[in-house]
């Protein structure tokens, strides 16, 4: 198949469809006649994307696949095209959700101990019906908690690829010496630890509270030395 | 093209053009008498009946410490531990007038401040100095652990989001016709269910259930359609010599299982004369 | 507002609507300031049109406003997206099928006879679309009925070579119930089924447990459902 009548299939079958396609979900749509490879489709993907620059839609690719949207310089005044619609979520269920964005699988329970107070059953139903977390298992202790975990439709809401998108986790910042005295001393000369955490499998007890001296550069820098503190009694 | 929102502009810069432009409002703290209070105030003092709203915008004991801290400019590891529990007393004192169901975990987090309190006024006996921890860590990780996340949340919420900052793209699609594929079938489903008619039928009892070589089956369909036009055919034109002795066999097992199915004619004019075949029925002759 | 931007907007905003954009309707997304006319408007869709030119939509005007639609000479392609499958075909239809493989040539009646019910046309019909069965003769009795034989179609689908390659009927008869444990022992014995069909439509959740060999590194094994661990309440 020539290349243009690719690219206008594939253009074509992203714009109809209602939600974002994959190569594989492609690649079904040709006949074997058609002779057309993963890395045609990959190719037609290149040139659709890039065709799409200086326009008002953007070919991009989240977690289910490849999708067509309006970008965000012109959603301001597509966006009146909906006048009444409800696009702001609490800050509780915004927490709630950074906890199992990051540290899934995990426990409700578990997301209240961070939290400090109790988890409204109404949010966790309210991110399981907009399918962003889902129950991924259960916890081997006494009462079998749930364990919730996040969906592909959490990472395409957010327009992600992978958890590995997300912002990373700040650091925590060291706890000094534990003497009162010179905490109070010490403590407020600490600079901020702003070691960048990319991933999200970032459990809690892998924090690692690390002793390192301040790096300005060292964003990257492998910080995994062993853990300095024993508050995690 | 002033007032058009800057593509990449930060929420700052939105907030202040929300009200011309479609862009997302900021989400008032409180609203007290029909006012938004958009920030939380500055004074410790608050009027009794704003702190009733504006304690809903806190999300819980640590949320409140957070603040307390964070408003005094203080570093979290350093807390002024009398200081704060003052200040936070005084708010559980408001809530308590305030609000009868007050969340336990509030009084929970009084009680914490009130313990780590004391335990820094009580001296300590010397042997156990410098191993015992500072009163204040756990708190403090506790602190540190859930202010992570706040600002985890943030970054989600800053996260540019479908239906807020983007919308699908779509084309319409004319003569949305669905093409219809047949359901995949396996071939112990269909052998199943054979043998629950054949157990139905109780056809193991009275057939022989020995190899019935099926190809012999198979072929007297392919020799039906061959002799389908309702004519006399020559008994040699229905073998294939390609297909070897067994492809013979075969053919010609089937012709005697038609011949006995009474569903092919087998004539011959005369001893060693040329043998002919023809269907029984034809299309032509069903109605 | 620069014909460029503008252009993005209403190519946003035509693509982002569900139903098709009247001039009104995309002149309401503009302010005051934004200055943009009926003209204005009119024009960007002349350009947007153009730019359609050789792609895989096209950007027409239909009564009630403007939209973007898949072209027709793609469409082929595109509406292979909506491929739906059947539900499971019925007993009954897999009884005649099984009855016209293992008993050919046979009658409907003969059919009949054999299952003790009647076979409706649909079924017959629906073998005949799928070009599995057909009719290869008449018997020689009133009525003339046909009768029904498989067809290469059938053969390769189930992978069979010849027809010699199913059970023999005493073979079927060992077959054990289609407990879902055993199932998968006992299919490891039967020919291969069901080729692999590649569709969209095809969803994790679709997966049957499906009796194919049993690969030795369980890679296919069929444990996709819902994880229970064994503490599981």
């Amino acid at each position: 198949m020539e290349p243009e009548r690719l690219n206008n299939i594939v253009e074509a079958a992203l714009l109809a469809a209602q939600q974002p396609l994959t190569l594989p979900m492609l690649a079904a749509l040709f006949h074997e006649e058609d002779g057309v490879g993963h890395e045609d489709l990959a190719r037609a993907i290149e040139s659709l994307t890039q065709a799409c620059e200086g326009r008002g839609v953007e070919l991009v690719e989240v977690a289910s696949g490849f999708r067509y949207q309006v970008r965000e310089a012109v959603h301001a005044w597509v966006a009146r095209l909906w006048a009444e619609r409800q696009t702001k979520y609490s800050r509780a269920l915004l927490e709630t959700l950074a906890l199992i964005a990051y540290r899934q699988p995990i426990t409700r329970g578990e997301i209240e101990q961070v939290r400090g107070v109790a988890v409204a059953t109404s949010i966790v139903r309210t991110l399981e019906e907009r399918e962003w977390v889902r129950v991924v298992g259960y916890r081997d202790v006494p009462g079998k908690p749930a364990l919730f975990g996040t969906t592909r439709q959490f990472l395409d809401y957010f327009n992600l690829k992978s958890l590995d998108q997300l912002p990373t986790l700040a650091e925590i910042r060291e706890i000094p010496d534990p003497d009162p005295q010179l905490a109070l001393t010490a403590a407020a000369n600490l600079p901020v630890a702003g070691r960048a955490e990319a991933s999200a499998a970032d459990s809690a007890d892998g924090d690692s509270i690390s002793p390192n001296p301040p790096d300005p550069a060292g964003a990257d820098a492998p910080i995994d030395g062993p853990r300095t503190t024993e508050d995690a009694a | 093209m002033s007032t058009e929102p800057l593509p990449g502009a930060g929420t700052a810069a939105d907030a202040s053009a929300a009200a011309e432009t479609p862009r997302q409002q900021e989400m008032p703290l409180a609203v007290v008498l029909g006012q938004p209070i958009l920030q939380i105030p500055q004074d410790l003092y608050i009027p009794p009946d704003a702190l009733e709203v504006i304690l809903e915008a806190f999300e819980g004991p640590l949320d409140l410490l957070l603040y307390l801290i964070r408003r005094q400019n203080l570093n979290i590891l350093d807390i002024p531990v009398a200081e704060i529990t003052r200040q936070y007393m005084n708010y559980i004192d408001v809530m308590r007038e305030m609000r009868l169901e007050l969340a336990a975990e509030y009084l929970v987090m009084a009680a914490i401040l009130a313990e780590i309190k004391s335990r820094l006024l009580l001296p300590r006996p010397p042997q156990e100095e410098g191993i015992e921890e500072d009163p204040r860590a756990e708190l403090v990780r506790r602190l540190q652990e859930y202010e992570r996340y706040k600002k985890a949340a943030e970054d989600i919420d800053g996260l540019p989001r479908m239906e807020r900052d983007l919308d699908n793209a779509s084309a319409f699609v004319p003569d949305h016709k669905v093409v219809k594929l047949p359901p995949p079938v396996e071939l112990r489903e269909m052998l199943l269910a054979l043998r629950d008619v054949m157990h139905r039928a109780e056809l193991y009892g009275h057939h022989a259930v020995e190899r019935e070589p099926l190809s012999v089956r198979q072929r007297m369909g392919d020799v039906l359609r061959k002799l389908g036009d309702g004519a006399f055919h020559r008994f040699e034109t229905l073998f294939d010599a390609t297909e070897g002795r067994l492809g013979v066999v075969v053919t010609f097992l089937s012709l005697l299982e038609l011949a006995k199915d009474r569903l092919i004619e087998i004539m011959q004019e005369a001893p060693l004369a040329a043998i002919y075949l023809k269907a029984r029925a034809t299309a032509e002759t069903a109605d």
